[in-house]
């Protein structure tokens, strides 16, 4: 085993052995469970940006084992497992700090933070997975892993929807192991490369290959919250904050939408896609799906589920540049977004969690003034709603850019307009959230004002937004510079070849 | 021939009877004793397998040694079910001799 | 070598400080030290006044790692802007921190205030479309902050009507700029020069700086906004803000460079009905800054009549860009004075004196074009485009342009007697300061036409003694029409309140809402689907329990055994 | 000296001596009755490990007992499945030998408990060491009525077993359970019986080599066939299971649930797929795959619907077994070897998952004195390694990977598509799914601690309740990760005949 190798490996435990000590603590012993938690946390970090330098400098990280003929586990770090992974692991980080303040004198916290982590694990394990067995075993392990942590409160409307996620994502793995299976048979074994697999099979296959791909997408689409298969994640929101977080921002709907990346770049390959002609249903889905989930969360009163849709809305970002993926300008559009969806609605979902957590504040409609009471929340939610619509420079404005770009490169003038459609109605939906916090005026009492102290609430709440709020704008007002998001996706974009 | 057919058919009728009463009748004991009477017609065959008519070789004695075998078995089985079925009288007092259908709801004690 | 690499960086550190200054300003009042910071407030501008005598034209900085690629510098046309928005802030800025003194939103104001700031001069600097666009949606975004600063019911509408207004110009610029780098393949403004230009992409870039100056279908805003944002914001944004929608035409649409009929068409068209639409809408009005805002939509009408002619050809280009320069600059001064006035007024919280009500005069006048005034010297060059021009658009200078100026002069008598008869608050704290900002604003506005050299030209042409008559008899006519309009906007006392207008995008809005409302599902339907599996439970059982029984075993087990039998045999 | 050659034939007989004799001296001296059931326990997993590395170096084996050939005498034969079903037993039935310790003491222990617990336990070790005894012979076993032996001892011990905990429930099941075991165990002595009056021969290999078969064969088959279906309770035959095994001791239920059934099912696959793989017809495999398919949606379906703990898991045992019958229909996309792997695979994670499975209910029924589903919220409070090994168990149901039970899933998921046969392909993925909602209706409820709720303190633990079921639900879940050196040892063919018998055939 190779130093290589080996930092694959500590990468996944670095978290995964946490997590199970974390599991054996005592409920008191919340200190040492911080502690671990957080070193945890920094040494994934640390591990994954010596992966990231290794990988610019070209070396290879690989571990295979093989299962039975024709399956085997990979882990491959390349360039877009390192962007996921960075991604997961710094929100990871942040996620961690602001639940430990979330969560302060509730009961269950070593189980929480136990799933925490392996949630964590196995998200690295997508990032890293090099090939669809691995790939779909994370998956799976993810809804397992994430379930409990929906579950939390133990209330009735919880394990409903805890319920229907599971039922949601199951059936999305069964429809995806199908079709993972039958591609295999087809194709043979896949692993992730650069140009998919050879374009020989799309003219003897062509049929079958384009259905499979189609029920790859549905069955990776239901975590990636694609209409119609949507209908888990605003319902998942009864989750605590951090969770939410964690579903929207870091995990979930991220592992969904990285797998549609993969399934695009790397299993069928822009050459093969564009042979078989099903690129514009992706489009399709995704341009519904984007319109559908703004006007869904233009009627949300309650402030979460108004988060949930939009995700959907945003998320479908993603999709839509893989849908284009001869042109590279939407593909760097594409997954750029991948990490600035996350920083921006990681912030959304801390500070809507800040003013749960701080005034007992869910809903929209009680939100009047409440800037004046938490103006650096609010500040961070302003910065990440503006992301959201797009406005620079915040990060939304430069993957809508680049998305942008690339429809217009490709062709389709009507994407344009959907770009511009859907920020208008972002602008619908989050605009009038801003315009009540800040200028609104205050009607009665909060409706329980849980904290009073110092700040306008704890440290550990305050700051995890304040600093993807800030990275929020910085990503994007430096977005050309040598390290930023965008700099690693045109690094990728290279490789691919594009 | 004819002997080997005569005796194979007598098992099966015999094992035909035995299922029949296993089916058909709920009474414990008649259960075991259908199980009996069909083992009987399986020996039956099995021994009937190892007939040679006189003088034309010798006699096979592997069936021999399965029926012994297959008779100690039997035994032993019979005597478990007995055991068995005592006790199911006893905790649900049920008389063995008298005609009485065993309650089929012990499956689902709580619902 | 070294020394001139000193160079570069020094003038690039300037521009810097040009965008940064109020930028760190900002940041500062976000601190427990707000208060001394509001007490230099005025400083904010000083590197951007500075920066148009410092920095050599035409040069330009790369900023590589900035937001995709800054690039930024000052040409002629960005000095002249630079300045001229610098001054404005510069008043502004004074007027502002002594006005707001007792106010309780002090620090989210001057927060606000210092990022429209950022973004007026940023966008001046830009040289990159990005950037242009960034400090544009900055400055706007920004400025809806000081719209509803008042947070009264009125105030939040009027920011509801600019902020709605400012989304559709903030999506529309975006999809023109992607089509623009589209077409053009790079980033940087000098690409655009000499492209053809989609007629979408026209459309686009009209409404997205259309927006911005009030053209027509565009201007809901205006009135409200001016009228319910604190004065001395209500002037820069009249003054200085404005002006960046015309930068954005001429940056994006560089006269000279582009000939485009249809669009100059557009533009006339557009232009020509907002300068007298704007007065109907003003006549109406019943509070000095909404006749204000009625008055830029006029004259930014005017402007676009003049952006419109420029836009046919190159040749016309040439000769339309002084003038546009002339009569921006000249509309910039005379409105902010205005408002300056306006601030005047309110603080003393009484009847103006005759001197008082001279000194606006000047500026009100001007704007209608009075002999010896700016608005004379800007409306000889709008004439003298013209005749260069000459048919048809001579008709445009000598009927229509008298035309404006009448219509402006009743608008402007109109505002003066609204601030006779108004009742200002009184706020005496700033008193002095807002009279010398006032004068100050006055001789620049008067001075500076008659000083520049650019308008030289036509300073001088109007002086000519045809000129003069030719610019007084509109305002002779305007004087005595309004004596005519006067009785009658007394008498009409049921004129409606100037705010509660239904915008059409409140009425999108809604419609919407409530088909939404149509659609959607109960929530419950999971649940539906759930309770109606549980109900065959109990036949579960039952068949369950069917096939516990002997008989049923019996017959399967023999059925396997015959099925078996048959099929291996 | 050269009976301790490590090639020496006769180690394989070790599996079935010791446990018999362990069994006997429990039953003789009825005190340190743990002690040595442990050790014979030990004794056996080592053996099936030795055995592995026997197989490993010298290739298949077989070995006659008393030194009397075939087709006379009773031969034992080791190869691949066979050594890797013992290894099966071998570590499921450690692990159930230590738990059975832990359950056992727990009720003694316990104040109110009674004498009935003791008898209970001195009852215990012996029957359930003749039953491993059976099921290794079982397995090692190449002589078709010796099978047949073994299959009663099994059934007898089984069914004595399940009648253990006296309740009139579990002893009504037990005499069903009997009755068609019974019925069963006497189909197949009629079909050993149509067998050797066609061909006159009894040992498994030289069965296979029939040139020809007659009907008698075919229909010895059959009937042979439909005793070892009522034994594996394979729907609509499943009738005794669900009272059988939820009524039994849970460690009994581990035993019944994980090994039992499948000593039967190994027979049948032997019997269909190497046996008399040549007469096989299409149509009756897909009449198997048809019955397995309808197992899976029945046991599924029933499991669903169970309010007790351990109901649902016996019917989820109806179910899981159905998965192994589809394999038959799809056998004709692969060869013998793959078959074999899918059906190891399977039968090794699900009896690893549900002893761990019946171990936990078994702990929680303990504990809390019920097994009602819906009373158990907050399980996990009070006894947090049951309610993991419980979840891995269910992970592994549900065929996730990296589970055997996905590597199984995903051979026959490949073949149900390689040959175009989606219908199946629909079932297999219905039964995880619906695995999914059986499992977790459970686990939500174990793992959600309501607002104000108050966890029950327990004073007593026993680690040899918690722990075995968890390392046994870990080995299911971890599995599919060795499957490479599974496949190299299944890979280890069954004799060539010609090797055995330098004379040919009789």
């Amino acid at each position: 085993m190779n130093w290589e190798q080996l930092l694959l490996v500590s990468i996944l435990l670095s978290s995964l052995i946490p997590g199970i000590i974390i599991f054996g603590l005592p409920e008191e012993r919340h200190r040492l469970r911080t502690i671990l938690n957080l070193c945890g946390a920094v040494v994934k970090i640390s591990l994954i940006v010596i992966m990231d330098i290794g990988i610019y400098l070209g070396h290879t990280f690989e571990i295979r084992m093989p299962l039975i003929p024709g399956v085997e586990l990979l882990l491959n770090g390349d360039p877009l497992s390192a962007l996921f992974a960075t991604l997961s692991s710094v929100l990871w980080l942040l996620t961690t700090i602001y639940a430990v303040g979330y969560l302060e004198d509730s009961p269950n916290r070593s189980h929480f933070f136990g799933y925490f982590s392996l949630c964590v694990t196995v998200t690295i394990g997508i990032a890293l997975a090099g090939n669809l067995v691995t790939f779909l075993l994370f998956y799976e392990m993810l809804t397992l892993t994430t379930y409990p942590l929906v579950i939390h409160r133990g209330t009735d409307k919880s394990l409903r929807a805890g319920r229907n996620y599971l039922i949601y994502a199951f059936s999305g793995g069964a429809v995806f192991l199908i079709a993972v299976i039958w591609l295999q048979n087809v194709v043979g074994p896949v692993d992730f490369s650069a140009t998919g697999f050879s374009p020989g099979f799309t003219d003897s296959h062509g049929t079958v290959l384009a259905l499979i791909f189609v029920l790859l997408i549905l069955g990776i689409g239901v975590k990636a919250a694609l209409v119609p298969l949507h209908g888990w994640l605003p319902q998942a929101m009864v989750a605590p904050a951090p969770v939410s977080a964690l579903l929207h921002a870091v995990a979930v709907v991220k592992a969904g939408a990285f797998g549609i990346v993969r399934i695009v770049l790397d299993v069928y390959g822009a050459q093969n896609l564009l042979l078989l002609g099903v690129l514009p249903l992706l489009g399709g889905i995704a341009t519904i799906t984007i319109l559908y989930g703004s006007l869904r969360a233009l009627q949300q009163d309650n402030l979460k589920r108004l988060l949930a849709f939009s995700t959907i809305s945003q998320v479908s970002y993603i999709a839509l540049g893989m849908s284009l993926v001869d042109q590279p300008l939407a593909v760097i559009g594409g997954l750029v977004h991948l990490v600035h969806q996350g920083l921006m609605k990681i912030t959304l979902f801390f500070c809507a969690g800040n003013l749960a957590e701080t005034l007992g504040i869910h809903h929209i409609s009680k939100m009047n003034g409440v800037a004046r009471r938490m103006p650096l929340t609010m500040a961070a939610f302003t910065i990440g709603a503006l992301g959201m619509i797009g406005i620079p420079p915040t990060v939304g404005f430069v993957s809508k850019w680049y998305l942008g770009l690339g429809s217009l490169a490709a062709g389709n003038w009507w994407l344009l307009g959907i770009l511009a459609i859907s920020s208008l109605l972002n602008g619908c939906y989050f605009l009038p959230i801003l315009i009540r916090a800040w200028f609104g005026k205050q009607q009665e009492s909060w409706p329980e004002e849980l904290y009073v102290g110092r700040f306008e609430t704890r440290l550990m709440l305050l700051l995890p937004p304040l600093i993807t709020a800030f990275t929020v704008m910085a990503a994007g007002a430096v977005a050309n510079a040598q390290i930023s998001p965008l700099a690693w996706v045109r690094f990728i974009v290279r490789e691919y070849g594009l | 021939m004819i002997t080997t057919l005569l005796y194979s058919m007598t098992g099966l009728i015999l094992f035909g009877m035995g299922l029949f009463t296993l089916i058909v009748h709920s009474h414990p004991l008649r259960k075991i004793l259908a199980v009996n009477v069909m083992s009987t017609g399986v020996f039956l065959i099995l021994i009937a397998t190892a007939y040679t008519p006189l003088g034309q070789g010798e006699v096979d004695p592997v069936p021999h040694a399965m029926v012994l075998t297959g008779i100690v078995v039997s035994v032993s089985v019979t005597a478990l079910a007995l055991i068995l079925a005592c006790r199911v009288q006893e905790t649900s007092n049920l008389d063995l001799l008298k005609k009485k259908t065993v309650p089929e709801t012990a499956k689902e004690s709580t619902t | 070598m070294i020394a001139a690499d000193l160079q570069t960086v020094a003038y690039a550190s300037i521009l810097a400080l040009v965008a940064g200054t109020p930028l760190i300003f900002a940041a500062c009042s976000c601190t427990p030290f707000q208060k001394r910071v509001v007490r230099f407030l005025p400083l904010a501008t000083v590197p951007a006044l500075l920066a148009p005598f410092t920095v050599p034209v035409d040069m330009v900085v790369e900023v590589p790692w900035f937001f995709m690629g800054g690039r930024m510098g000052l040409d002629q046309t960005g000095r002249i802007f630079l300045s001229l928005s610098a001054l404005i802030w510069f008043l502004a800025s004074f007027s502002s921190r002594r006005i707001l003194k007792n106010d309780t939103g002090q620090r989210q104001f001057h927060v606000f205030f210092l990022t429209a700031m950022t973004g007026n001069f940023g966008l001046i600097l830009a040289s990159g479309m990005l950037g242009y666009y960034l400090f544009f949606a900055l400055m706007s975004f920004a400025a809806y902050g000081l719209v509803v600063h008042k947070a009264t019911d009125n105030a939040l509408q009027a920011g509801r009507i600019y902020l709605t207004l400012v989304m559709i110009g903030e999506v529309a610029l975006f999809t023109a700029l992607i089509l623009l780098v589209h077409n053009t393949g790079g980033l940087a403004i000098e690409d655009i020069a000499g492209i053809s230009y989609q007629p979408l992409t026209l459309i686009l870039l009209f409404i997205g700086f259309g927006v911005k100056i009030g053209a027509l279908p565009l201007h809901g805003w205006m009135t409200s906004a001016y009228q319910e944002t604190p004065i001395p914001a209500a002037a820069v944004l009249a003054g200085a803000m404005v002006n960046a929608g015309i930068l954005g035409w001429l940056r994006f649409l560089p006269l000279g460079q582009t000939s485009c009929p249809t669009a100059a068409v557009l533009f006339i068209a557009v232009g020509a009905v907002a300068a007298l639409y704007g007065v109907i809408i003003g006549l109406k009005c019943r509070q000095a800054g909404a006749v204000l805002g009625a008055s830029s939509i006029s004259q930014m009408g005017l402007i676009t009549v003049i952006f419109g002619l420029g836009l046919f050809d190159h040749k016309a280009g040439f000769h339309a860009a002084p003038v546009l320069m002339v009569y921006v600059v000249h509309h910039s001064l005379a409105k902010s004075s205005l408002f300056f006035g306006y601030d005047l007024v309110e603080r003393q919280g009484k009847i103006l004196s005759h001197l008082q009500i001279a000194a606006i005069l000047l500026p009100a006048l001007g704007l209608a074009g009075l002999p010896f005034t700016s608005g004379a010297i800007a409306k000889t060059a709008f004439k003298d485009l013209t005749a260069t021009l000459g048919n048809p658009w001579y008709g445009l200078g000598t009927f229509f342009l008298p035309l404006t100026a009448t219509t402006t002069t009743m608008l402007m008598l109109h505002f003066i007697r609204i601030l006779k008869y108004g009742t200002g608050t009184g706020n005496p704290a700033g008193k002095r300061e807002s009279g010398t900002i006032f004068t100050v604003s006055v001789i620049a506005t008067g001075a500076i036409l008659w000083l520049w050299p650019a308008s030289r030209d036509s300073a001088i042409l109007s002086l000519a003694g045809m000129t003069l008559l030719q610019s007084l008899w509109p305002v002779t006519a305007g004087f005595l029409l309004y004596l005519v309009w006067s009785p009658i906007f007394s008498a009409k006392k049921g004129l409606p309140d100037d705010h509660k207008k239904q915008t059409l995008f409140d009425l999108i809005l809604e419609t919407v809402a409530r088909i939404l409302k149509g659609i959607e599902w109960p929530q419950s339907r999971q649940d539906v689907l759930f309770t109606h599996l549980y109900r065959i439970v109990p036949q579960l059982r039952r068949s369950e329990k069917i096939m516990g029984r002997w008989k049923v075993i019996g017959i399967s087990y023999l059925a396997l055994c015959l099925c078996l039998l048959f099929l291996l045999l | 000296m050269i009976f301790l050659n490590v090639d020496n034939p006769s180690w394989m007989i070790t599996p079935i001596i010791v446990p018999l004799t362990a069994g006997l001296l429990c039953f003789l001296f009825q005190r340190k009755t743990f002690a040595i059931a442990l050790s014979a326990v030990l004794v056996n997993l080592l053996a099936a490990c030795f055995l592995i590395g026997q197989l490993l170096t010298c290739g298949p084996m077989r070995y006659s007992m008393g030194g009397w050939q075939a087709p006379l005498g009773i031969t034992l034969r080791t190869d691949g499945p066979a050594v890797l079903m013992l290894l099966m037993t071998g570590v499921t039935g450690f692990a159930i030998t230590l738990y059975a310790r832990g359950y056992f003491s727990f009720r003694i222990d316990d104040p109110g408990g009674t004498d009935r617990h003791q008898q209970q336990q001195r009852y215990f070790w012996p029957l359930w060491l003749l039953l491993l005894a059976g099921l290794n012979g079982l397995f090692l076993s190449n002589d078709i009525f010796n099978l047949y032996i073994t299959l009663e001892i099994i059934g007898i011990s089984a069914a004595s077993l399940a009648a253990l905990s006296g309740k009139p429930a579990a002893r009504l099941a037990s005499f069903r359970y009997l009755l068609s075991s019974l019925l069963g165990s006497l189909t197949f002595l009629l079909g050993i019986v149509f067998l050797y009056k066609s061909c006159g021969l009894l040992d498994l290999d030289l069965l296979r080599n029939l040139t020809e078969n007659g009907p008698g064969v075919r229909a010895a088959l059959a009937l042979m066939s439909v005793g070892l279906l009522l034994k594996t309770a394979l729907v609509p035959m499943h009738f005794w299971l669900p009272p059988a095994h939820a009524n039994a001791l849970a460690p009994v239920s581990a035993i019944l649930s994980a090994l039992v059934i499948k000593g039967s099912f190994y027979l049948l696959f032997r019997l269909w797929f190497e046996v008399f793989a040549s007469s096989i017809t299409t149509e009756a495999l897909n009449v198997m795959g048809g019955l397995g398919a309808g197992a899976i949606l029945w046991g599924a379906i029933q499991a669903m619907r169970q309010h007790r703990l351990k109901l649902m898991v016996a019917y989820s045992t109806v179910s899981q077994l159905g998965y192994l019958f589809v394999a038959f229909p799809l056998s004709r996309a692969a060869d013998n070897a793959q078959v074999w792997s899918i059906v190891i695979f399977m039968a090794m994670a699900h009896a690893c998952a549900k002893s761990a499975m019946f171990m936990s209910a078994g702990t929680i029924f303990l504990h809390f004195g019920h097994d009602r589903i819906q009373d158990l919220t907050g399980v996990r409070a009070s006894l947090p390694i049951t309610v993991l090994a419980y979840g891995i168990a269910g992970v592994t149901l549900m065929g996730l990977p990296p589970s055997g039970a996905f590597i199984a899933k995903w051979l026959l998921l490949s073949w149900a598509l390689a040959s175009c046969q989606w219908w199946w392909v629909l079932v297999i993925i219905a039964g995880s799914a619906m695995a999914m909602i059986y499992v977790f209706r459970v686990i939500s409820r174990f793992i959600v601690i309501p607002e104000g709720f108050s966890s029950q303190k327990l004073e007593f633990h026993s680690r040899l309740l918690e722990w075995p079921a968890l390392a046994l639900a870990l080995i299911s879940l971890l599995l599919g990760l060795v499957a490479p050196w599974l496949l190299h040892i299944l890979a280890k063919g069954s004799i060539d005949l010609t090797q055995i018998l330098p004379g040919g055939l009789p």
